[in-house]
Order: structure tokens, then C-alpha cells, then sequence
């Protein structure tokens, strides 16, 4: 009566959904091939450009970062299926509760550079606002937001809508209280609500392993929840997945729940050092899985023209690496203002008295300068 | 005007709103069918349905994080929390979420939420069932606390702190929840009250504050001290974050003596901002140190014992003695 | 993908593990039958007189309590088998961190009369010396317990030590987040837990499927805890899969999950009024199972006396039951020096403060009584 | 005498601790093969071994829920929590569970477990990473909560602090950890003295109390107030709770005037118990009312934006001038 899955197992077509293993053949996967059968070669083509889009984002999130432009920023190099498979299989009315590290959910979004960069720079709490782009903003506290998802979804259920609620977090996360909460709550309520797991492996320094004894993947269906594990380095799987498991929380028949199993390539954020605690074998393995090469593989069996498409994509990365200097070079930086407003949405006297004590002292010393005081 | 039960006033004021506002939704444990354990909810969900008056999964974190949900939906959620001690699985969603959403999201995201809890002593029950944590939500900026003391106020109040577009937390005095009050139902409050405190009885001796369970205490307590000469002036607080200092200072500049009652432990309770904040807004006033009459530093001790614990009118008025210098200080204290 | 139960289909040996049918019959029940062969007709007549005893224990309680004496009961009524079933299972060295309706386990570990009903007669915030017979005080914050369990069989595990720990909460408690996180927990150090739920439908007002859409047990599975689901009020199932629980985690092949499925026949404390939420028919329903009938006509089957049985179990109730009232007359009222005792483990200067204080306030009032002040 | 950083300071003491009774095991996220994200125990799952350096899940509930339970089977569990705004989940394990123990089970039940949480400001980091949570466990019957802010106390503090049998929530100020000091460590410390604050500049004309982080801004503060013939003391409190109240009303009645400074927010944070204490314990040596220089009440803000929320030496001197009557007072106060 005891699991027997061993972590460490080799992951691959036995123990996950794939669709385009990777070295770009294409797999026949039942459970999930029809989700996906109108991505054509344009289509494909798209996913890879967004894929290319995103980890120029993330890698210039972490050159600003080294440039001082930014506080800290957590990369999401390894991650583009995950990311671009579930961000571009959403309607615009579903609305997506975050983590941290989901900058290219957000780019489906069309969530724009400033907004991106701004909480990375330290210049605000957040970027967005969440109903501009129906994504709510970061949330750093480990598996809080998935309470969130839960209770919107539960507002969709009760307003009869058609739209579904999405939130992701991590193989970490899994452990928290409020996720396992959040499932008891969705599924409680039927709600319509995907749990979008990114396994990637790690949390900072711990693997997977510490977390859970068997697959995530499992846990989630122990709460009844409608469950897909899949290749989370295989855009089209991750796709097809997450508009399967979003098609069956809106008939209505409760909450879905997506292991993407993927693997964070990078550091945790840019103040860690991965080097402490992981094996450079591990890495190489999972490169050797990466998402881009893989579709880029596949096109390649399709006939694409990949020296254009490579074009085409540097294109579009260039552009979007030139929105965020600029969106940098441009951000005003908070002002006193900032610190007292959104506090509270209508005044309090006690927080009036600080802020109209502090600009007074600051006055003092601007007339002290001015050798007025 | 109508004489309503504490509770029943409360029940009345949540069918009215949610009577006016249909995204206003009940959430907690066992507030269905059986109305809540103290039956403030009873008969909301046979009239209002069930998704409406929510009876949740027993996960408090779940259900005040299920709650910012909805109210980023744009629902207006009133959540109950069972007794005051199981408040605090929901802590951090309190605190990190609940508190900071309107400040993260640069005031993009409203959370008009509104935690009501059971709270105090003086029912004879277990532990976790008699604790008074407002020195908690207090202290956590972006939330505000209220505590209504009598039957109307539970009515106006509770309603104020629902249309509010910030979260509330809403304390109700439990073993306040049988007295009977004459309640005016189409009394329409002035904005910005919900936050004021006020004066319940005037004197010139001394200010007695008090707030929520011991409002009644204080009042049974100046009526004893006028039988010895001092004459109290008693001030429901009502708001305990933020605090209408506006009124306790100008009560306290009058008075130049000010006691503050609360069943909470004394160290770092509302008691320790009070003191602090009325000695720096009236120090050339006062005649004595701000008294504090508390519960002690201890957990919420069993039943057998809890009437030592809480304050009463023997110890407010020994307090009372103190402040006006007819008996000696405590240890380690001086006049 | 998604779960088919329905959580009010009736249950039977096709849903859990049964020993004892309800009319005496002996099923077979191959998962755990070698757990109780060893139980003849003398171990089962013991068992029913525990079972008898600890139904008495629980209607003095109530009766107690509506006589003023206790302040608060909450009835174990019909949970009588889920509770000697198991706590019978255990070995004097086993830890037990039980929850607040455990008195039929309390009972099993020889606990006395006057620290049976110390805490609920308000007198202290607990009755036993935990440490006197190997289980923690009760636990009033649901869930909370399962993770000093978890805690505690972490450290057995680093002993070395063979003893396991057991840990006892209700359906409603597997909503809190600390319940899924002690299965974490237990999992990720593959520590010697068996984690007992009685499921007995109901939290306070609330019916099971409010808090789960599947079985109990199958979302243990999940968290990877070998699980056992049972029929609750058959002792025999309890005591054989908490056995085979117990062994298992003796191996050090993780924790258990034991999901024991019975029914709170008596209100959720004697402040409850279960009659505004629930059917009478439920509980007809549910008498028909009870746990003491059904061994009495097993054993009837087995040509035991019933008769002399019932003297003999009537006679230990009538002991037990003399001695709680005998407890209740003799147990002092706590004096003030239990108010500020045993906040700290040694001296705090601001309590100590405190404590003066008030003894000389209580003194003046002793000297004012006295006309002496 | 070495030269140590604060956090090799902290990391020698807990390898001391772990030496001296094998007992004591450490627990948190990223404790083992990282150090920790502070490095505070870098190198001693290397030494100990997985079974005394323990990376746990990533649950803080289940981190002090089941350090709980290894203290009930006997063992002397130290918990890192990752950032101070992370020790929310875990609050109901340590409010309702940890505290109250040692009560529940009347003295049964030790549970000497440390939780060392790296806290405050200053390090340009986003949200929940440089809080001042103090005040909230302070206010908790049944802990102990103590900070140093020089090399030598986080040595012998912490290992004070794991051998006391009750639990202490032991503060680290995580913008100090790249300071140098002199550390003795072969120092048997004065049994009793973690729970004492200490004179760390003697002065004549105020007195200024400081913890943690800020104990170095106090001390230039003091520095720059003699410049302008001000002779300030300095107290470094060391212990929130329980607070030395003999060396702090000793030094308030000699100076007569108080200032206490925190990074916390002022309302209902650490500075009002200090100050409501005093008045009650100097009320006659008085000749201002207590200062409070304090965080705003605001969430921690943007990093851009810290410098303005945390007190400095140019606040501090500010205050010490209202305290002086040299400026006007604030808004609401009078002097
Ligand atoms: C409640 C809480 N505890 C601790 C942390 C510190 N922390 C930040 S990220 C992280 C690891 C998260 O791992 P995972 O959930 O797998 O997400 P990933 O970073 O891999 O995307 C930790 C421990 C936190 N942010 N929140
Ligand atoms: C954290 C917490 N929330 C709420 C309560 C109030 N409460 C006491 S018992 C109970 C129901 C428990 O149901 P279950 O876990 O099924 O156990 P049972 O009472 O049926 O044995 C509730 C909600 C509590 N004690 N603790
Ligand atoms: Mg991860
Ligand atoms: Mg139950």
C-alpha cells in the first residue's frame, strides 16, 4: 500500500505527456493530441518565437540585474514551454494568479516593460494593474495566491461565468498548507480553477524530493482533482494539457490540476549560487531537453525555413530586450507620496498625521539646505 | 426603534446588507444550517442560499485567502471566524495578503472584507476560546479594527464596516452577545463614524477608556466611583485602529487622568499605544502616568480561574485609585 | 481523469475494510485478517467491555456536565471501536498526540479519573502528565497535533528507537493546511506516524463531503502514506489495520494513514444542538451499526455468555463511572498561584511583577474584610 | 578574541551548541548544502550530518509544528526562518502551540526551541523580506524574544538562547551580518544576562533605547548629538521580552527624558510598551513624554523607498531635539 516511485526515476514519455520529444520527433499522446491538432507550422512557429521572446527577457532581466538596474530578479531560463504552452492557451477573461517567476505569462499577457520591470527594480510593491491584463500581480509569499485563484474561481461558479482561473507555483510550493487548502476549497466548491504546478525541480536548494515521495501530480488527484502530468519542456504538451484541463473546469466538473515537469537552468534568483548545491551533469541533462531546440527540431522535420524563423525571432527579442532598456532608462523613481499612498483606499488620521509629519521634517531640511532655516 | 439581543442585532444588520448589496456573501464554519455556533448567521442562508452564506471547509487560512478572492472578483465577503483563538491559521493571509493587497497592487485591487470574530472572555470555555488578539491586527498596517460594545452599535457598525472598501476586522464582545439594547434600524450613521470614539459618560476626574466587553465594566465602575467622589468620564473607543485621538485627548486634557482597560494581556497591548500616544499629545496635562488595567501575561487561563484574569470593576477602580494617588503604586512604578 | 465518488454513497465491505458485519457475521477480509487472529473469544470479550466502559465514561461525562460539574463534554458516542480498536493496537511506549475526543484512547493508556476530567470541569488548561503515559495533552486547535506527531516520530526515527507515534483527528481536520503539511512532513523523513482519521461524518455542522469530494484515505495515498480505510465501528478492522499500520511504520517505510469511518452518534459537545442539522434518519441508520451490537452478536455466534458478558462489562462501567464522580467530588478548585505558574519555565521578571501585584491587591481586600486595612 | 562577522559570530555559536549537547538540531529551508540564503550555518551539515542539520520542507507551519514535536521527544530544535515576513504560516504553531505549552501541560512539556529569523530592513530587497515582527510575538505570553546587535551578543545571545528550556524568538538584524567585531569566545556569560539590556554609553541627558539594527544608528546618533552639547545614553535593550526595566528606569530617572527607536511602525509596536512603562515607572522624573522614532505605519515599502521608512541618524536627531523641546512638537503633541 506504499508508493514506490522513486524521484530520481529518468523522466520521459513513461512518466509524463509528451507530444514532441527532444530531438523534435513527434510522439502520438491520446490523452492529449486533439488539443492541439490546429497548431500548424505557423502556429508552431509563433510558440517559438514567444519561447525565444521570453528567454531574452529573462536574460535581460538578468544583465539589468547585474548592471544594478535591478534589485534582483528570478530567471526563468529552462521554463519557456511551461510558461508560453499554459500562457498561451488561456482566453483573455481567464484571469492568472501568479508566483514570481512567471515574467513570460505575464509577456502573453501583453503586460508591458515598465510593468514588468518595476517591482524588479524596487520602484513599487508591483507592476500591473491586475485588471488591465486579468493577471493578478506577484505573489512572493510561497502558495498564497493559489487561495486566491480558489476564491475567485469561486465567484466565476457563482456568477455563471464562462471564464476559468489559473494560478501557478512550484514543486515548493506543494508543500505549503495554503496550496493543499486551495484544493480542498476548489474542489469543495467545483470551482473553475487549474492548478498549474511548474516542477522544475528545485527550491532554491532543495530538490523536488524533500517535497514529496511520489509525483505531485498524484497528490493533487488524492483531492479529486482532474489531473495531467506532462512534459513541461514540450510547448505543444504543456498546451494541450492546459486547454484540456481548462475545458474541464468549465463544464463545471470541478478543478484540474497540470504538473509541468520542467527544470529551472538558472539560479533561483541572481543572489543565488546554485553551483552550492547542484551538479553540473544534472544541468547538461536537462539541456539537452530545452524547449526551443526541440520545436526548432520539429519544424525542421516539418520543412520550416529555421534560418528565417531564427531571423524572425532575434527580430522580436531585439525589440522586446529595446522596450525594457528603454522601459528602465524612462521609469521614474518613487517618490515620498508613494510611501503613504494605497495604504488604505480612504484616509486614516493616525497615517495623514505621519505622512504631514515627515514631508514637515523633510521641509526642514530642503529650508536647511537654502540657509533659510 | 426596536429592542434587539446583541446577536440579533447583528444578525439584522448582516440581512440588511446584505439585503442592499448582492455581492455581499457570508463565509465560515458551520454558519449554514446551524447559524454559527453563536447563531449570528441563523436563518441567512434558508433566505439567501448557499452561496451566499458560505459554509466553508474547516481551513481558516482557506477561507479568509478564499475570501481575497472573491473580493478581487468583486464580491464584498464577511467571514466569520469561529472563536477568537482559531484566528490565527489565517495569520499570514491576514497580514501578508489581506493587509498589503491595496498598498502591492498601488491601489488597483480593493479587498473590502470583513473578518468578524468572537472574541474575549468571561463564557467559561476551554482554551483558545476567550482571547482578545487585537493588539495583533492593530499593529498591521492596512487593516482596521473595530469593537462594538451594545446592541446598536453592533447594528450600525457592523453594517459600516462591510461598505467599507477596506478590510475590517470586526471583534464582537461574545459574552455581550445575550444583553438586550434598544437598536434604531433606520438610524443612518454619519460617514466616518465607524472610526470615532465616543464619550458613553462625562466626568472630570479621570478618562476611563474601554472598548467592546468592558464598556459596561467601565460604565458599572464610574457609577461605584461617583459613590466615593470621582467623577469618570468614560469613553467607548469603538475604533482601535485607527483611534480617534481627537476625542480621548481632548477628554484628557479635561480630566489630566486616564485609565485604559482591555482583557487582553497588558505588555504590547493597546493599552501600552494608548498610554504611550496620549502622554505624548497631553504630557503637560497629565497629573499621573497613564494606568493600565488588563488582563495579565498569561495564556487565557481555564475557566475556574478567568474571573481573576479579566478586569472587573474592583480592579478598575483600585486602578482608578491609583491614578488619582489614594493608594500606593505597584511595584516597580512611582506616582 | 477526475474522481467518481460520491461521498454519500452508503458504505459497506465494498468501501472499507470490514472484520464484523453489523449483524455479528465474521467476513473474510484478506488486506487484514492475519492482524486478529490471535483475538479469541476472551480478547473479545475484553474489547467489549472497553467498549462498554468508554460509552459509559462518555454518558457520565454528558451527564456530568449537565449537572454543572464540567464545564464542556464532547461525546465519543458511537466512536467506541474506532477508539479501543485502536488505542488497544498501540504499545505502552507508542506516543499518542491525540485531539479533544480521545477519552476512549486516554482510557486505553490508563489515564485516572480526575485527569480525565480536569480540563473540562474548567479546573486547568489540561489533566495529564503527557510524558506519564505516552500521550500528549488534548488538542483543541484542529490539526495542529498531527505535526508535533509528525515532529515527534522524526525524532524516534533519528533514536533508532522502535517505538511509532499515532496521531488522532477528525474528517474536518484533513481541510487544515497542518494536516497536509504533517504528511509532508512524515513522507519527506519517512518517520514512524500512523495518522488515525475518525471519520465520523460530521465537523460540528458540517458533513464530510463539505470537506472532501473522495475518500479521506485516497488522499493520504497522494501525500504517498500507505493507507487503510475501515469500517470505524467494527474494533476488530480498527485494531488489525492499525496493527498492520503499525508494523509498517515500524519498517521505516514511511507513515500510515488509517481512515476509520464511523459516526458521532451524540452532539459535537453538549453545547451543540445537532438536531438543527442533521436527520434523524442518518442515525437510525447508523445505530444499526453500532459498534458494541455487533461484537455482543458475533460473539453470540461464538457461543460465548452475553449475559454474563453484559454483568461482567455492566460492573467495570459502574467502577469507572463511581470513580469520575468520586474524582469530580474530590478535585480541588486551582488557587491563584495557578494562574501565573508554568507560563515560563523559569522566573520572568514582568510576570513575577504582575503576580505581586496582584497577591497584594488580594490581600487588601482579605485585610478590608478583616477591617483591618 | 577573534574577529568575527555577525554571522560567522552566529554560525560558531550554533557549531558550539551542537557540540555541547547533541541534542540540538537545526532546522529550515536551505539550511543543509546552501548554509542557508544568509550562509548562517554554512559547513555544519557538512559536519553534523543531515539528521542534526535538517533541510525541511518548504512549509513554515510544519518547520515549527514539527520542531515542537522533536522538543517533545527530547530534543532542542533550532528553527531558521528564511525572511521575517515568512514566519506568518507558522504563527498559529507558535501563538497557539509553542507559547502555551509549557501552560497547557503545567510544566510537563518543555519546549526549548529557538527560532532564529534574520529581520528589519536595509537591504534593498522586495516585499516580505525586511520586516520587524516583534511586537506581534512579544504580546504572546509564553515567549521570550531577544535581538543582539554587535558580533559577541549573537554569539553568546544564541547560545544563551538555545539553552534556555523555554522558547525564544531570537531576532537577527539581517542588515548587520556583514559586521566585524571582537568576539571572546571563550566568554562564560552571567547566567541570566540574556535577559538584560545594557548601558552601552553612558549619558547625561537622555536617554535613547535601541535594539538590533538600530543600536549602531543610536550610537552615531549619540555621537552627533555631543557635537551639538548633547550627552546622550544609549541602551541597547538586547532582550524585547522580557524587557530590563531596572536598567532602563535607572538611566530614565537620571536623564528624565526617553526616546526609543525601532524600525517596527509606531502604532502598537515595541516602542509604546517601552514608552507607557516608563511613564508609569519615571512619571515624577519626566521632563518630556518618551519619544518615539519608529518605521511608519506602513507596509515595508519598495526598496527605493526604504531609506525614507527606516529611522536614521538625522530622525533620531529630530527626535532627540523634540525630546530637548528644542523643536516644535508634532502634529497632535505637545511638549
Ligand atoms: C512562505 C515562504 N517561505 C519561504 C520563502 C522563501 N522562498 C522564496 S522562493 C523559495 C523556493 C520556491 O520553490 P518552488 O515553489 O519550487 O518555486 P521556484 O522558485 O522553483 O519557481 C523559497 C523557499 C517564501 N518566499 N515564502
Ligand atoms: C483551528 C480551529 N478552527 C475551528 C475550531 C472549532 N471547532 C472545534 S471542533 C470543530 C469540528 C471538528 O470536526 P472534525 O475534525 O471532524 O472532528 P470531530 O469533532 O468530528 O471529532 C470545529 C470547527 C477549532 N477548534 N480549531
Ligand atoms: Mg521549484
Ligand atoms: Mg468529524
Amino acid at each position: 500500500m506504499s508508493p514506490t516511485f522513486d524521484p530520481s526515476t529518468p523522466e520521459g514519455p513513461d512518466t509524463y505527456l509528451q507530444v514532441i520529444a527532444p530531438d523534435g520527433t513527434r510522439n502520438r499522446c491520446e490523452e492529449i493530441d486533439e488539443w492541439v491538432k490546429d497548431i500548424d507550422v505557423p502556429a508552431l512557429e509563433k510558440l517559438y518565437i514567444d519561447m525565444a521572446c521570453i528567454r531574452r527577457l529573462d536574460s535581460e532581466g538578468t544583465a539589468l540585474q547585474r548592471q544594478g538596474e535591478l534589485g534582483l530578479w528570478a530567471p526563468l531560463l529552462g521554463q519557456e514551454a511551461a510558461q508560453i504552452g499554459s500562457g498561451r492557451a488561456l482566453e483573455n477573461d481567464d484571469f492568472i494568479f501568479p508566483s514570481y517567476r512567471e515574467h513570460g505569462v505575464a509577456y502573453c499577457r501583453g503586460v508591458n516593460p515598465h510593468d514588468l520591470l518595476r517591482m524588479w527594480r524596487g520602484a513599487a510593491p508591483s507592476g500591473w494593474n491586475p485588471y488591465e491584463v486579468n493577471m493578478a500581480n506577484q505573489q512572493i509569499v510561497i502558495g498564497a495566491q493559489t487561495l486566491h485563484a480558489a476564491g475567485y474561481a469561486m465567484g466565476l461558479k457563482f456568477d455563471g461565468s464562462s471564464a476559468a482561473a489559473i494560478t501557478y507555483f512550484g514543486d515548493g510550493a506543494t508543500s505549503q498548507g495554503d496550496v493543499s487548502e486551495a484544493m480542498v476549497f476548489a474542489a469543495s466548491y467545483q470551482a473553475p480553477l487549474v492548478f498549474f504546478c511548474q516542477n522544475n525541480h528545485w527550491a532554491i536548494s532543495e530538490p523536488v524530493a524533500r517535497q514529496t515521495t511520489g509525483h505531485i501530480a498524484d497528490r493533487a488527484a488524492g483531492f479529486g482533482l482532474a489531473t495531467w502530468r506532462v512534459d513541461g519542456n514540450d510547448v505543444l504538451a504543456v498546451m494541450a494539457a492546459t486547454r484540456a484541463a481548462l475545458a474541464h473546469v468549465r463544464t463545471g466538473s470541478g478543478p484540474a490540476f497540470i504538473e509541468a515537469v520542467t527544470y529551472r537552468m538558472g539560479a533561483h534568483t541572481t543572489a543565488d549560487d546554485p553551483t552550492r548545491y547542484r551538479d553540473a551533469l544534472e544541468l547538461e541533462e536537462w539541456a539537452a531537453k530545452d524547449p526551443l531546440d526541440r520545436i526548432a527540431a520539429h519544424l525542421d522535420t516539418l520543412g520550416a525555413d529555421l534560418e528565417e524563423l531564427k531571423k524572425r525571432s532575434g527580430a522580436a527579442a531585439d525589440e522586446l530586450a529595446a522596450g525594457l532598456r528603454e522601459a528602465i532608462t524612462t521609469m521614474p523613481d518613487p517618490s515620498v507620496d508613494d510611501l503613504f499612498a494605497h495604504v488604505y483606499s480612504h484616509p486614516h488620521p493616525g497615517l495623514e498625521e505621519q505622512r504631514e509629519n515627515y514631508a514637515t521634517y523633510l521641509a526642514g531640511f530642503a529650508a536647511e539646505a537654502q540657509g533659510t532655516k | 426603534m426596536k429592542t434587539l439581543t446583541f446577536s440579533q442585532a447583528l444578525n439584522t444588520s448582516l440581512r440588511a446588507s446584505m439585503e442592499r448589496d448582492s455581492k455581499v456573501v457570508l463565509m465560515g464554519e458551520d454558519i449554514g444550517k446551524l447559524g454559527g455556533v453563536f447563531r449570528i448567521t441563523d436563518g441567512l442562508q434558508k433566505d439567501f442560499g448557499a452561496h451566499r452564506v458560505i459554509d466553508t471547509p474547516l481551513a481558516e487560512s482557506g477561507i479568509v485567502g478564499t475570501a481575497i478572492g472573491l473580493a478581487f472578483r468583486g464580491y464584498r465577503p464577511v467571514v466569520e471566524i469561529q472563536f477568537d483563538g482559531f484566528v490565527y491559521p489565517a495569520f499570514d493571509q491576514i497580514v501578508s495578503q489581506l493587509a498589503k493587497m491595496h498598498f502591492r497592487s498601488r491601489g488597483n485591487v480593493k479587498l473590502p472584507v470583513t473578518i468578524r470574530i468572537p472574541f474575549g472572555g468571561g463564557i467559561g470555555s476551554p482554551e483558545h476560546h476567550s482571547e482578545s488578539p487585537e493588539a495583533y491586527f492593530a499593529h498591521t498596517a492596512g487593516l482596521r479594527v473595530v469593537s462594538p460594545s451594545n446592541p446598536q452599535d453592533a447594528y450600525t457598525m457592523l453594517q459600516q464596516a462591510i461598505a467599507d472598501d477596506d478590510p475590517v476586522i470586526f471583534l464582537e464582545p461574545k459574552r455581550r452577545y445575550h444583553v438586550r439594547g434598544e437598536v434604531d434600524t433606520d438610524l443612518v450613521p454619519d460617514p466616518g463614524s465607524l472610526y470615532r470614539a465616543q464619550v458613553v459618560r462625562e466626568g472630570t476626574d479621570l478618562t476611563l477608556v474601554a472598548y467592546g466587553p468592558l464598556v459596561k465594566t467601565a460604565m458599572d465602575a464610574a457609577a461605584a466611583a461617583r459613590d466615593e467622589g470621582i467623577d469618570i468620564e468614560v469613553i467607548d473607543l469603538r475604533s482601535i485602529e485607527p483611534v480617534d485621538f481627537g476625542t480621548l485627548s481632548a477628554s484628557v486634557r479635561k480630566t489630566g487622568r486616564v485609565l485604559i482597560t482591555h482583557e487582553a494581556g497588558k505588555f504590547g497591548g493597546i493599552g501600552a499605544e494608548l498610554a504611550a500616544s496620549l502622554t505624548e499629545r497631553c504630557f503637560d496635562h497629565l497629573d499621573h502616568a497613564p494606568v493600565r488595567v488588563t488582563g495579565f501575561d498569561i495564556p487565557y487561563p481555564p475557566s475556574k480561574l478567568e474571573s481573576h484574569h479579566l478586569p472587573d470593576l474592583d480592579r478598575i477602580l483600585d486602578g482608578v485609585d491609583r491614578a488619582m494617588r489614594r493608594t500606593p503604586e505597584l511595584l516597580g512604578e512611582e506616582g
